[in-house]
C-alpha cells in the first residue's frame, strides 16, 4: 500500500493482510474523512487482526522463515541525540554508531558468542612478540564513491582517527596503543602497536573504527560530516539537519559480515532516518505506523508492545560498561570514601528501577555490561542502608544540617552537581535520579539534577563542574575498564572527553588493567579483570544501576532487522518489509 | 509581545451599550454578578488556598517518592493518581499551584510594572518622548510572541527566574502601549478639563483624577494578564526552559508525565488541566470586571 | 417618482370606497407595548394616519416615542409584547416598483387562531438578545438589539393576513400584528419607510452610501444593477444631496451630518413608501441644515408620501405636521391639528410643552411652570408663591407686542415631574435660591453686595445700570493649522450680564470659550479677566485666578470623574475636597437638588440633575463668570426650561455673569443681554439681543434667524381632514 | 470615546484629521488615497528602522552572554580548542575586531543577508532558515485560516442564537484561549492518532501530516479571536445602522453579511499582526511535539543549544516577516475603513499589537447615538462641521 514516507509505493502488496493492522494510508483525503465513522470497524480490525505473525520478542528478525521481499522504505525512529557530524571518527558517540552501521563497515566483526569474526578483513595474524598485527583484506570492495578499500585505505583511516584535528574520542583511545599502519601490500595492513593489546580486534570491531574512503577523508571536515563514505550497503543520500537522514541502497555492495543473513546488495531501496526525540512521539508514530523502527524505547511502552501483535520488541543490551553513576572523586565532597560510600548507601535503586522498569531492566552491581562474560558484581556493596549511609557521613564530619535538612560541614552544604544529559538517557531514567536524589535526601544530600542537552553537558564535564554523572560508555570488551578507569583516562581526548569520570586515580588499578590488556592467557585475563572491577566496586567510585538499556521496537512488517553482537547497533543489510 | 488581544479595550463601544439603558439597567448590572464571574471567583479562591495553604487542600509532601505504588490510575487515595515515582499527583498539583500561580502573577507584575513606566512616560511625557516610546514599543512589537522571551532565556540561560522574566518582559510592550493609548483618552477627558478649570495644579490632576482612572483599567489588564502568562510560563518549563522536575510546577510536571502519556495519561492530563481551570478562570473574572468597568 | 406616488394615492381614494374621508393609510388602536412584565411603554395608543398627510408625534424622552415607531416596522426588539386592538395598514397590492421577491403574499388568516379574531394579536418577539431586560427609557429601546431577528421571529408562522384579495381592489389592508418575518420584510422599505433617530450614525461606517440606497432598490425591486446604480444617484438628488455620483461613493463619514441624514432620507424612500416614518430627523443639527431637511420632509408629504413625524421639538413638528399627538409616558395625551395643539392647548402638559419652547421668549421671562411638591423628590419650598412676584417685579423692559405670549405661555398649570423615574426637581429653583439659607446668604454675600446683585440682575435688560467689566477679550485669534478656527474675536462681558455667542458648528464657538477659559493660548489677541491679564499669564499664575471664571459643558456627564459621587465631586470643586458636608448640601440645594444626591453617581441621574450637579460644581468656587457652553442643548425642552430658568434666577441671585454658547437662536434670545453671532471663526454680527433679533443688519443673520424653527409656522391640514 | 468627541470637538485640532471639508471636488483615485499612499510609505520606512533596532538589539544583546563567542563557536561536544584554534575563530569571525567594527561588518553581512553559521548545525544560518522558513509559515497560515473559521462560525452562531447559546459560545472562546498548545497537542495525539489512529501524530509529508499541528495552533487563536469577533458582532447587530438597514427590509443573514461582518472583521484583522506572534511561539512548541520541520523547533533547538548566530538569525527573520503582516494588515484595514487613519492616536494603538487598542468601526459608530445616557445623540456625533 502507498506509504506517506516511501519515495514511490508498492501496489503489489496493497491488499497483504498486515497491511490492515493499523490505519496507514495516511494519503488518502476519504481515509482521513471516514476515519471517525470508522473507528468502530478500526477497533474490529484490529481485533481480527491479533493472528499476525508470531513474534519471538527476544531476538527480533520476525519471520526470518519467510522470504525476503526488496525493495520500499524503512522509516527508522531513533531518539539518540541527532549526530553533529555523520562520520562516527570525529567524537565517536553512539548516536554516530547508530547510523553509521547502515554505510560504514568495520575491519572485523563480532558473533553472538562474543568471538571475533571476519569482516572488510578476511584475515589477521598477531606478531610473536603482540607489537604488530597483519590484517588480510577483502578483495574487490570499492568505497561507494569508487575509491578502491586497500591497505592504504586503512593507514589512511587510522592516520585520521588519531590526527587531533579530527577531534576523535572513542576511536582514538581505542587505538591508544597503535603507532601506526604499514601498507605492506595493497591487500595487506600491519598495525603497529607500542605495547601487546589484546583488545585491538574488540577494538576494531567498534562503528567508530569503520573504515572509510580516503578521498572522502581528503575534504573538509564539514563536507565529510556532512556526508561520510564507506563500503557499507547504504549510502548517505541526504541531511536534514534536525529531521531525517535519507540513506540509499548501495546496489554494488559486496561485502557484508560474515555472519549476514545473505549476500550482496541489502533489500531495502531506502532507509528514512527520522529523529524524534519525544519519546512519546516517537512510540505513537510506531503505533500509528507512521515509522517502522523506533530505539531508546521506553519501559512502560515495551510492556504495552507485547500486548501489541502488530510490534515486536529486540532487546540488544549494549556491552561494555554498564549504566552507572559516577562519583567524582577529584574533588569535595566525594575526596572521602566514607562520603561516596554513604551516598551509595543512602540511593533506593532498587526500588526505581523495579517500579520504573516493570522488569524491562535487571539491577546490576558491576561496572561492565551483563553482556560481557568477564563481569564481576559485588552487591554487597550497594545495599540500601539510609542509617549506615548516616554513620558514615557523621564520620565524615557532616554533622550540622540546614533548615530544610541538608547535611552541613563547616558552613558548606553537602551538595552534589549532577548534570544529566536528556539525549542520553530516557525519562525513565531520568526519574531513577530524581528517586535517588530523594532518597539520599534523607541521608541529607542536596543533589541538583541538572538536565541538559549534550553539548552542554560535554561542557559542564569537560569544566569539571559534577560530583555526580551518569555517562553511558560503550565499548567491545572488558578492555573498557581501562578507558573509564586508568589515570590516564583523566587526560582529555582531543574532543576534550575524558572517559575517566570518576577521576580515579589508582596506580595498582592502572598496573592490573595494562597487565590485564596484555595477557593473552584467559583465566589470568579474567581474574586480573575481575580484581580490578572489586578494587572499583569496593572504592565506591562508581554506582551501578542496570546495563544500558538498548532495545528497538519493530512493526511486525519488519523482518531480518538484527542488532550488531558488537554495540547492538541495529543494521538494516538483511532487513525487508512486507506491506 | 505575547500580552493576549483581551488585553485592549478592543470595541469598547460595549460601554456605551450597556450604559445605554441608563441608570436603571446599570445599577441592575451593578447588583447582579453574571454566572461565568462567579464560577471563576470559586475557582480562583479555591486555587488561591491551594496556593496560600496547600496543606489544607493536600497534606503531603509533593517531592514524597513512593516507589511501589508508582503509576497507579486515579483512585480514592490518590485522585489524580500517582505518578512515575509514586509521587500523589493530586499533592502535587495543589502543592504546584504556588508555584505556577506565583510564575504568572510575578509575570504579569513585571511586564505591567514595565508597561506602567513606558506608558505613563510616552502618555505624559513631552511629545518627543512619547515619540521615542512609542518608537522603542514598536521595536520590542517585532519580537513577537516568545521570541522576547527565547532572546532572554538564550542569554541568561534557562530557570524558573529568567522564564518568569522572560514572560513578564514579553508582555510589557502590550501593557506599555495599552497604559498608553488609555493615558492619552483619560488625559483627553473633559472631567481633567474641567478640573483645570477649577484651578487644579497639574499634579492634582494627575493623582486625583487620571491615575486612579488608568488604575481602573489596569487591575483588568492584570487579571487579564495572569492567565495567559500562566500558559507562557507553563509552555517555558514544558520546553525544559523554565521550572526542573522534580519541582511540582504544572508544566515541568506536565513534560515529565508527557512520556508516559501514552500509558497513563492521568500524568499529563491533570497538570494541564489546572493550567487551563487557571488561565480560564482569570480570563473569565477579568472579562466580566470588563464588562463592569464599561457598564459604569 | 411623485407621479407614481400619486397614482398610489389615487388607487387608495379609490379603495376607500363611497364615503367622503379617505380610508386611513394606516389605522392604530389602542397599541400597547411592554417589555418583559413591567409598565407598558406605550400605554394604548391610538392614531391614525391618512395618504399624504403627516402626523407629528410629540414627546419627551421615554414618552414611548421611538417604541411607537418601531411596532409599526416590527421592530420593537427583544422581549417585548406588542399588543394592539388594529394595527391596520392600507398597503397597494402592487408596489410601486415591483417587487424583487415573490411578494404576492397568499391572503391567509393570521396562522394563530386569536391572531385576528380576538383583538389582541400578541407579537411574540423571539429574543436573539443577550439581555432583555426592561428598559422604558427611549435610548433602552433604542437599543433594538436583535430586534431585528425580533421581527424575523414574530409569530414566525404568521403568515400576513390580509383582508380583501391581492390586486383585486387597488389595495389591501395590511394586518401589521400578523405578519410573518417575509411579509414584514415586505412592509420594511417598500411600504413604510424609516428615517432613523441617529441621524449621524445611522448609515453603515464602512459601506458606500450608495449601496446602502442601493440595498433597498435591491430587495424591493427588479431592476438591474445599472438600473439601480442610475436610479440611486435620483434618489440622492430627489433628496438633495449635491455631487450626487460623488457622494454615492463616498463613507459616511466623509459626508457631514445634514448630508447623512439626507442620504438616509434618500434610502428610506427609495423602496417609494406610502408611510414615512422619521425617528427625530433633525435632532442634533444646525439650525440651517434642520431648515434644509425639514423642507425636503415638507416636499416628501406634499408630494403624497404620508409622514409620521417624530420629535420632542415641537417647533420641528409644528413645522410640518398637518396634525399633532402629544406623547406623554406612552399615552397620547392631546390630539388635534397643529395649529389648536399650538394655539389652544387642552392638556396642561401641551400648554407646558409650549410654554417651554424658549423660541421667541425674550430675556427674563419664565419658562418652565412650577410642579406640585409631591411629585418632585427635593423639597420645593413654595415655589408657587415665589414665582410670579419674580416673574412680574423683574422690571425688565420688555416689547409689548411679547407681552401677550408671555402672559399666554406664563400661566402656570399643575404640570409635574416630566422625566419619569428620575428624580428631576421640577422645583422653580429661584425658590431655593431665595430661601435665605446659609450658603445662599453668604453666596450672595461675598459676591457683591445684595443690592448690587438684584440692581445687576434688573438692570440688564436696559444695560444702563452701573456695571463693571469681569471679561475682556481683544482681537483673539486661534489658527489650527491653515484655518482661522477664531479670527479678530473682541467683546466684552460684564458682571451679571449675559452675552451670547451663537454661530454653527464649526463657527469658532467653542475655541472662543476655549480661549476664554484659556485652555488653549491665541495665537492672537488678548483676554483679560476682571480688568487683570489672564490669557498672557501662566498657568501657575493664572490658578489663583481660576475660580473667578468657571464653565458647564453640553455633556455634563463626561465631565465628571467616573469614579467620584456628586457629594465627591462637589467637595473637591469647592476646596479641593477638603469642605463639610453642609456645603455640598446647600451647593445641591442652591441647584434645586435633594441632599440625598450627594451620594449618588452622576451617572445614574437624568441629564437635567447632571447638568444640575455641573452647575453647582461651576458655583462652587463662586465664580463671577460662567461659560455655558451648550449647556441644554441636549435636554428635554421642559428640563432645558428649568434649566434656563435655574442659570436666570442664579445670575440673578449672585450676578455672575454668563458667556452662553449655543447654536439654537431661541435659547440665545432667552438667555442673552447681548449677542454676538459668529461664523467660520468671525463675529458676523453683535449687539442687543433684541436689537439683532429685530433688525439683523447681516445677511447672515437673517438666513439664521429665518432658518431657526419656531412655533406657529403651520401647516395646512389637507381637506380629507377639515370636516 | 473621549477621543472621538475631542476629534469631533469644532475648534480641536482633532477635527481637521477627522472630517475632511465635504466640498472636494472629484477627485482622481490617487488624490483621494493620497493619506494612504503617504501612510505606507512611511510605514515601509518604520519598518526598515525597525528591522535595523531589531538586529542591532540582538546583536549587542548576545554579547551580553557570559564567556567567549570563540569558545562557543569551537563548542562541539565538550570543545577543548587550544588557544590558537581560539585565536583562529576569533579572526574568522571578527571577533579580535573592536566592538565597532564587528557590529558595521556585522550589518554589512546582514545588508547581503548573511547570517552567519550555525555553531551547532555547522550550516549557514541563512540556509537553516531557507529550509525551515515555508514549513513553518505554512503551519502559521493554515492555522489562521481554520482559526478564523472556527470563531467566525462560533461567533456568528452565538450571537444569534439566544442567550444560552452567546454563553456557551463565550466560554468556549475563554476556555479555548485558555488551553495551552503543548496539553492540546497531546490531547490530539491521544486522541487522533493513539485512540483513533487516523491522523499520524508526527509530521509526515503532505496536507495529512498538516492537520493535527494546526487545529492545535488554531483552537487557542480562535478563543481570542472569537472574543473579539463577537464584540465586533454584537456592536454591529445592535447599531443603529443595522436597525435602519433592517428597517430597510433587510432580511437578519442580509444584515449579518453586509454590514456585521465587515464590522466584525476590523478588530479582528487588526488581531493578525498579534496572531501571528502567538502561532510563532505556538509553532515552536507545536512543531517540536510533532517533530515537524520548522523554525519553532530550530530556534528551540538553537536556545537550548545556546546556538547564538541562528537565534539571532531567526528572530531578525521572524521580525521581518511579523512586520510585513502588521504592515499588511494595517492596509488592509485602512482600506476596509478609511477612517483608521485619521481618528485620534489616543484611541488606539497600531493594528495587531494587542488586538484593537482602537474601537472597532461599529463601535465608533454605535458609540455616537448611545453615549447619552438618554437616547440624544451624543455631543460628539450631535456636533460635526456641517456645511450645506
Amino acid at each position: 500500500m502507498p506509504r506517506h514516507t516511501a519515495p514511490r509505493s508498492i501496489p503489489t502488496t496493497s491488499s497483504s493482510p498486515t497491511s490492515r493492522n493499523r490505519p496507514r494510508n495516511h494519503r488518502s483525503p476519504f481515509r482521513l474523512a471516514a476515519a471517525t465513522a470508522a473507528t468502530a470497524a478500526l477497533a474490529l480490525l484490529l481485533a481480527a487482526c491479533t493472528t499476525g505473525p508470531a513474534t519471538n520478542g527476544s531476538n527480533g528478525s520476525n519471520g526470518s522463515t519467510a522470504t525476503p521481499v526488496a525493495g520500499g522504505t524503512l522509516v527508522y525512529a531513533t531518539g539518540d541525540a541527532e549526530p553533529t557530524c555523520l562520520d562516527p571518527h570525529v567524537g565517536g558517540n553512539y548516536p554516530q554508531a547508530l547510523v553509521a552501521t547502515q554505510y560504514l563497515e568495520e575491519l572485523v566483526s563480532r558473533d553472538k558468542s562474543g568471538t571475533i569474526i571476519p569482516w572488510l578483513a578476511t584475515a589477521w595474524k598477531e606478531s610473536a612478540d603482540g607489537l604488530s598485527w597483519d590484517f588480510t583484506l577483502k578483495p574487490g570492495v570499492t568505497f561507494t564513491d569508487g575509491t578502491p578499500f586497500d591497505a592504504a585505505a586503512v593507514a589512511a583511516n587510522v592516520a585520521h582517527l588519531q590526527n587531533p584535528a579530527t577531534g576523535s574520542s572513542t576511536g582514538y583511545l581505542a587505538l591508544g596503543k597503535v603507532t601506526g599502519v604499514e601498507v605492506v601490500d595493497a591487500r595487506t595492513a600491519r598495525f603497529t602497536l607500542s605495547a601487546p593489546d589484546t583488545t585491538l580486534l574488540d577494538s576494531l570491531s567498534q562503528p567508530w573504527l569503520a573504515m572509510e574512503s580516503p578521498t572522502a577523508l581528503a575534504r573538509s571536515q564539514a563536507d565529510n560530516c556532512k556526508s561520510p563514505v564507506g563500503t557499507g550497503p547504504f549510502i548517505v543520500k541526504q541531511w536534514n539537519k534536525q529531521q531525517s537522514i535519507t540513506l540509499v541502497r548501495n546496489d554494488n555492495y559486496n561485502s557484508p559480515p560474515a555472519d549476514a543473513a545473505h549476500t550482496g546488495p541489502a533489500y531495502l531501496d531506502s532507509i528514512e532516518w527520522r529523529f524524534l526525540p519525544d519519546s512519546a512521539s516517537r512510540y505513537a508514530a510506531l503505533q500509528a505506523g507512521t515509522v517502522d523502527v523506533i530505539d531508546n524505547v521506553q519501559p512502560d511502552t515495551i510492556i504495552q508492545a507485547q500486548k501489541n501483535p502488530a510490534l515486536t520488541y529486540l532487546n540488544a543490551p549494549r556491552p561494555g560498561a554498564s549504566n552507572r553513576i559516577e562519583l567524582n572523586s577529584s574533588k569535595a565532597p566525594f575526596d572521602d570514601a566514607n562520603v561516596r560510600e554513604a551516598f551509595i548507601r543512602s540511593a533506593d535503586v532498587d526500588d526505581a528501577v523495579s517500579s520504573l522498569f516493570f522488569g524491562t531492566a535487571q539491577r546490576s552491581y558491576s561496572p561492565l555490561s551483563s553482556a560481557e562474560p568477564l563481569a564481576y558484581s559485588e552487591p554487597s556493596d550497594f545495599t540500601y542502608d539510609q542509617a549506615a549511609a548516616a554513620k558514615l557521613l557523621d564520620a565524615a564530619g557532616w554533622t550540622d544540617r540546614t533548615p530544610d535538612g541538608y547535611r552541613e560541614k563547616n558552613g558548606q552544604v553537602l551538595e552534589l552537581t549532577f548534570p544529566v544529559s536528556t539525549n542520553q538517557s530516557i525519562p525513565a531514567e531520568q526519574s531513577v535520579f530524581e528517586q535517588i536524589q530523594a532518597t539520599a535526601k534523607q541521608a541529607g544530600f542536596k543533589i541538583d539534577l541538572q538536565p541538559m542537552d549534550l553539548s552542554s553537558w560535554y561542557a559542564a564535564l569537560a569544566a569539571d563542574q559534577y560530583n555526580l554523572v551518569d555517562a553511558p560508555y560503550t565499548k567491545v570488551g572488558p578492555d573498557v575498564l581501562r578507558i573509564l578507569y586508568d589515570s590516564a583516562g583523566t587526560v582529555p581526548a582531543p574532543s576534550g572527553y575524558f572517559a575517566n569520570l570518576s577521576q580515579l586515580k589508582n596506580p595498582s588499578l592502572d598496573a592490573l588493567l595494562e597487565t590485564a590488556a596484555a595477557t593473552s592467557d584467559e583465566t589470568q585475563r579474567a581474574s586480573l579483570y575481575q580484581q580490578a572491577q572489586k578494587l572499583i566496586l569496593d572504592g565506591f567510585y562508581i554506582l551501578p544501576l542496570y546495563d544500558q538499556q538498548n532495545g528497538y521496537l519493530e512493526q511486525s512488517v519488519v523482518h531480518g532487522l538484527r542488532a550488531m553482537p558488537t554495540v547492538s547497533t541495529p543494521t538494516m543489510y538483511d532487513a525487508w518489509v512486507q506491506r | 509581545m505575547i500580552s493576549s488581544p483581551l488585553l485592549s479595550e478592543g470595541a469598547a463601544s460595549r460601554a456605551e451599550l450597556d450604559r445605554a439603558p441608563g441608570r436603571r439597567r446599570a445599577s441592575a448590572r451593578r447588583r447582579a454578578l453574571p454566572a461565568t464571574v462567579v464560577i471563576a471567583l470559586i475557582v480562583l479562591a479555591f486555587l488561591l488556598v491551594a496556593a496560600i495553604w496547600p496543606d489544607l487542600i493536600a497534606p503531603g509532601d509533593p517531592l514524597a517518592i513512593h516507589p511501589r505504588d508508582a503509576f497507579q490510575p486515579p483512585s480514592a487515595q490518590h485522585l489524580f493518581g500517582t505518578d512515575e515515582s509514586g509521587r500523589d499527583i493530586f499533592t502535587r498539583v495543589i502543592h504546584g499551584t504556588q508555584a505556577s500561580l506565583l510564575i504568572g502573577v510575578t509575570a504579569t507584575a513585571i511586564g505591567i510594572g514595565l508597561g506602567l513606566v513606558f506608558g505613563l512616560l510616552a502618555g505624559l511625557g513631552p511629545r518627543w518622548v512619547d515619540f521615542g516610546t512609542t518608537r522603542l514599543l514598536e521595536v520590542m512589537f517585532a519580537f513577537p510572541g516568545l521570541l522576547l522571551a527565547l532572546l532572554f532565556i538564550v542569554i541568561y540561560g534557562p530557570g524558573v527566574v529568567t522564564s518568569t522574566i522572560a514572560v513578564g518582559l514579553s508582555t510589557a510592550p502590550g501593557y506599555a502601549r495599552l497604559i498608553r493609548s488609555q493615558t492619552l483618552q483619560v488625559r483627553d477627558a473633559p472631567y481633567l478639563e474641567a478640573s483645570r478649570v477649577l484651578g487644579r495644579s497639574s499634579v492634582y490632576r494627575l493623582t486625583r483624577h487620571l491615575l486612579p482612572n488608568v488604575a481602573g483599567t489596569l487591575f483588568v489588564l492584570a487579571t487579564l494578564g495572569v492567565g495567559q502568562s500562566i500558559v507562557w510560563a507553563s509552555a517555558l518549563s514544558y520546553l525544559g526552559l523554565g521550572a526542573v522536575p522534580p519541582s511540582p510546577e504544572w508544566g515541568a510536571m506536565l513534560s515529565a508525565g508527557r512520556t508516559y502519556i501514552t500509558s497513563f495519561w492521568w500524568m499529563t492530563f491533570f497538570p494541564g488541566l489546572f493550567i487551563v481551570l487557571s488561565a480560564g478562570a482569570t480570563t473569565l473574572l477579568g472579562r466580566g470586571l470588563q464588562q463592569r468597568k464599561r457598564a459604569s | 417618482m411623485s407621479g407614481a406616488t400619486g397614482a398610489g394615492g389615487g388607487a387608495m381614494g379609490s379603495a376607500g370606497g363611497p364615503e367622503e374621508t379617505a380610508a386611513p393609510l394606516l389605522d392604530v388602536r389602542e397599541l400597547t407595548i411592554r417589555f418583559g412584565r413591567s409598565a407598558p411603554v406605550v400605554d394604548g395608543i391610538s392614531f391614525e394616519i391618512a395618504p399624504g398627510e403627516c402626523l407629528g408625534l410629540v414627546g419627551e424622552s421615554g414618552s414611548g416615542k421611538s417604541v411607537t415607531s418601531r411596532a409599526l416596522l416590527g421592530l420593537v426588539g427583544a422581549g417585548s409584547h406588542v399588543e394592539a386592538a388594529l394595527m391596520a395598514f392600507a398597503s397597494p397590492a402592487e408596489p410601486r416598483i415591483r417587487a424583487g421577491e415573490d411578494h404576492h403574499d397568499r391572503p391567509e388568516p393570521a396562522a394563530r387562531p386569536g391572531g385576528s379574531a380576538s383583538h389582541a394579536a400578541e407579537l411574540r418577539v423571539s429574543a436573539s438578545d443577550t439581555e432583555d431586560n426592561p428598559h422604558e427609557t427611549e435610548s433602552g429601546a433604542d437599543r433594538g438589539r436583535g430586534s431585528g431577528s425580533g421581527g424575523a421571529g414574530l409569530a414566525g408562522d404568521a403568515r400576513p393576513s390580509t383582508s380583501g384579495s391581492a390586486g383585486s381592489s387597488g389595495t389591501s389592508v395590511l394586518d401589521l400584528r400578523g405578519l410573518g418575518a417575509r411579509a414584514w420584510r415586505q412592509v420594511r422599505g417598500g411600504q413604510i419607510g424609516y428615517v432613523p433617530q441617529a441621524a449621524l450614525v445611522g448609515l453603515d461606517p464602512l459601506r458606500a452610501v450608495g449601496r446602502e440606497i442601493d440595498d433597498v432598490l435591491r430587495l424591493h425591486s427588479r431592476l438591474t444593477p445599472a438600473e439601480r446604480r442610475a436610479h440611486v444617484r435620483e434618489l440622492l438628488a430627489t433628496a438633495g444631496v449635491p455631487e450626487p455620483e460623488l457622494r454615492a461613493v463616498q463613507r459616511p463619514f466623509e459626508l457631514s451630518g445634514g448630508l447623512r441624514q439626507r442620504a438616509l432620507i434618500a434610502a428610506a424612500i427609495a423602496g417609494s413608501p406610502s408611510l414615512l416614518i422619521a425617528d427625530e430627523p433633525t435632532t442634533a443639527l444646525d439650525a440651517t441644515v434642520q431648515a434644509g431637511i425639514l423642507t425636503l420632509l415638507e416636499r416628501l408629504r406634499d408630494s403624497g408620501t404620508a409622514i409620521l413625524l417624530i420629535s420632542h421639538d415641537l417647533a420641528v413638528v409644528s413645522r410640518l405636521a398637518n396634525r399633532v399627538a402629544v406623547l406623554r409616558n406612552g399615552r397620547i395625551v392631546e390630539t388635534g391639528p397643529t395649529r389648536q395643539i399650538l394655539d389652544a392647548p387642552q392638556h396642561p402638559y401641551t400648554r407646558e410643552l409650549v410654554a417651554a419652547v424658549p423660541t421667541s421668549r425674550p430675556r427674563g421671562s419664565l419658562l418652565a411652570g412650577s410642579a406640585t411638591p409631591a411629585q418632585s423628590s427635593s423639597p420645593a419650598p413654595t415655589p408657587a408663591l415665589m414665582l410670579p412676584d419674580r416673574a412680574a417685579t423683574s422690571g425688565r423692559s420688555q416689547p409689548p407686542t411679547r407681552a401677550t405670549t408671555r402672559s399666554s405661555t406664563t400661566t402656570r398649570a399643575p404640570g409635574s415631574d416630566r422625566e419619569p423615574g428620575s428624580s428631576e426637581s421640577a422645583a422653580p429653583v429661584p425658590a431655593a435660591t431665595r430661601s435665605s439659607m446659609p450658603g445662599s446668604g453668604d453666596l450672595g454675600g461675598r459676591n457683591a453686595m445684595p443690592g448690587e446683585g438684584t440692581e445687576g440682575g434688573a438692570g440688564t435688560g436696559t444695560g444702563t445700570g452701573t456695571s463693571t467689566t469681569v471679561l475682556e477679550a481683544t482681537g483673539l485669534g486661534k489658527w489650527f493649522g491653515a484655518r482661522a478656527a477664531v479670527d479678530g474675536v473682541s467683546f466684552t462681558l460684564e458682571r451679571g450680564r449675559t452675552l451670547g455667542l451663537v454661530g454653527e458648528s464649526g463657527s469658532g464657538k467653542t475655541t472662543v470659550a476655549r480661549l476664554v477659559l484659556a485652555l488653549t493660548e491665541p495665537d492672537e489677541g488678548e483676554v483679560r479677566l476682571l480688568g487683570e491679564p489672564w490669557s498672557t499669564l501662566h498657568e501657575r499664575e493664572r490658578r489663583p485666578l481660576r475660580p473667578r471664571i468657571g464653565a458647564i459643558y453640553q455633556d455634563a456627564l463626561s465631565s465628571f470623574d467616573p469614579r467620584l459621587t456628586v457629594g465627591q465631586i462637589l467637595s473637591d470643586a469647592k476646596s479641593a475636597g477638603r469642605s463639610s458636608r453642609t456645603d455640598v448640601a446647600d451647593l445641591l440645594e442652591r441647584v434645586g437638588l435633594a441632599a440625598s444626591v450627594a451620594a449618588q453617581r452622576p451617572r445614574f441621574l437624568s441629564g437635567g440633575q447632571q447638568q444640575r450637579v455641573a452647575i453647582a460644581r461651576a458655583l462652587a468656587p463662586r465664580p463671577d463668570i460662567l461659560i455655558c457652553d451648550e449647556p441644554v442643548s441636549s435636554l428635554d425642552v421642559s428640563v432645558q426650561a428649568r434649566i434656563l430658568d435655574l442659570l436666570d434666577a442664579l445670575q440673578h441671585d449672585l450676578g455672575v455673569a454668563y458667556l452662553f454658547i449655543t447654536h439654537d437662536l431661541g435659547v440665545a434670545r432667552h438667555m442673552s443681554d447681548d449677542l454676538l453671532v459668529m461664523r467660520d471663526g468671525h463675529v458676523v454680527e453683535s449687539g442687543p439681543t433684541e436689537a439683532v433679533f429685530a433688525a439683523p443688519k447681516e445677511e447672515y443673520t437673517r438666513q439664521l434667524l429665518a432658518a431657526a424653527p419656531r412655533l406657529g409656522a403651520y401647516s395646512p391640514v389637507p381637506r380629507s381632514r377639515l370636516q | 470615546m473621549t477621543g472621538d468627541r475631542a476629534s469631533a470637538e469644532p475648534g480641536a485640532p482633532g477635527s481637521l484629521r477627522t472630517a475632511p471639508h465635504p466640498f472636494t471636488p472629484h477627485p482622481s483615485w490617487l488624490s483621494r488615497n493620497a493619506p494612504l499612499l503617504r501612510w505606507l510609505a512611511l510605514r515601509l520606512l518604520g519598518v526598515v528602522f525597525v528591522l535595523w533596532a531589531v538586529s542591532t538589539i540582538t546583536f549587542f544583546a548576545i554579547r551580553l552572554i557570559p564567556g567567549d563567542p570563540a569558545q562557543a563557536i569551537l563548542g562541539g561536544p565538550g570543545s577543548q580548542a587550544s588557544a590558537d584554534a581560539l585565536a583562529a575563530a576569533r579572526a574568522e569571525y571578527g571577533l579580535d575586531q573592536p566592538l565597532v567594527i564587528q557590529y558595521l561588518s556585522f550589518l554589512g553581512r546582514l545588508g547581503v543577508g548573511d547570517l552567519g553559521q550555525s555553531y551547532a548545525l555547522h550550516q549557514s544560518v541563512a540556509s537553516v532558515i531557507a529550509d525551515n522558513l515555508l514549513s513553518t509559515l505554512t503551519l502559521a497560515l493554515a492555522a489562521l485560516v481554520v482559526a478564523v473559521v472556527i470563531a467566525l462560525a462560533l461567533a456568528a452562531w452565538s450571537t444569534r442564537s439566544g442567550r444560552a447559546a452567546a454563553a456557551i459560545g463565550s466560554t468556549l472562546e475563554v476556555v479555548g484561549a485558555a488551553v495551552p498548545h503543548f496539553w492540546l497537542a497531546i490531547l490530539a495525539i491521544l486522541l487522533f492518532s493513539t485512540t483513533l489512529g487516523v491522523l499520524p501524530p508526527v509530521s509526515v509529508p503532505g496536507p495529512v501530516g498538516l492537520v493535527l499541528p494546526t487545529l492545535v495552533l488554531a483552537i487557542p487563536l480562535a478563543g481570542f479571536l472569537g472574543q473579539v469577533m463577537r464584540e465586533g458582532l454584537l456592536d454591529s447587530l445592535s447599531s443603529p445602522y443595522a436597525l435602519s438597514a433592517r428597517a430597510r427590509g433587510e432580511s437578519e443573514s442580509g444584515v449579518f453579511w453586509r454590514h456585521a461582518l465587515k464590522a466584525a472583521a476590523i478588530p479582528a484583522i487588526g488581531l493578525t499582526g498579534w496572531a501571528f506572534g502567538s502561532l510563532i511561539s505556538g509553532a515552536v512548541v507545536v512543531e517540536t511535539i510533532f517533530a515537524r520541520a520548522g523554525l519553532g523547533r530550530s530556534l528551540l533547538a538553537a536556545v537550548q543549544g545556546r546556538d547564538v548566530p541562528l537565534v539571532v538569525g531567526i528572530v531578525i527573520v521572524v521580525a521581518l516577516v511579523y512586520m510585513i503582516v502588521t504592515t499588511v494588515t494595517d492596509l488592509a484595514e485602512r482600506i476596509i475603513d478609511p477612517r483608521i487613519g485619521r481618528r485620534n492616536k489616543a484611541s488606539g494603538g497600531r493594528a495587531g499589537s494587542t488586538g484593537g487598542g482602537r474601537p472597532g468601526p461599529a463601535s465608533s459608530g454605535g458609540r455616537a447615538g448611545r453615549s447619552d445616557s438618554r437616547g440624544n445623540p451624543a455631543p460628539a456625533a450631535g456636533r460635526p462641521e456641517v456645511t450645506l
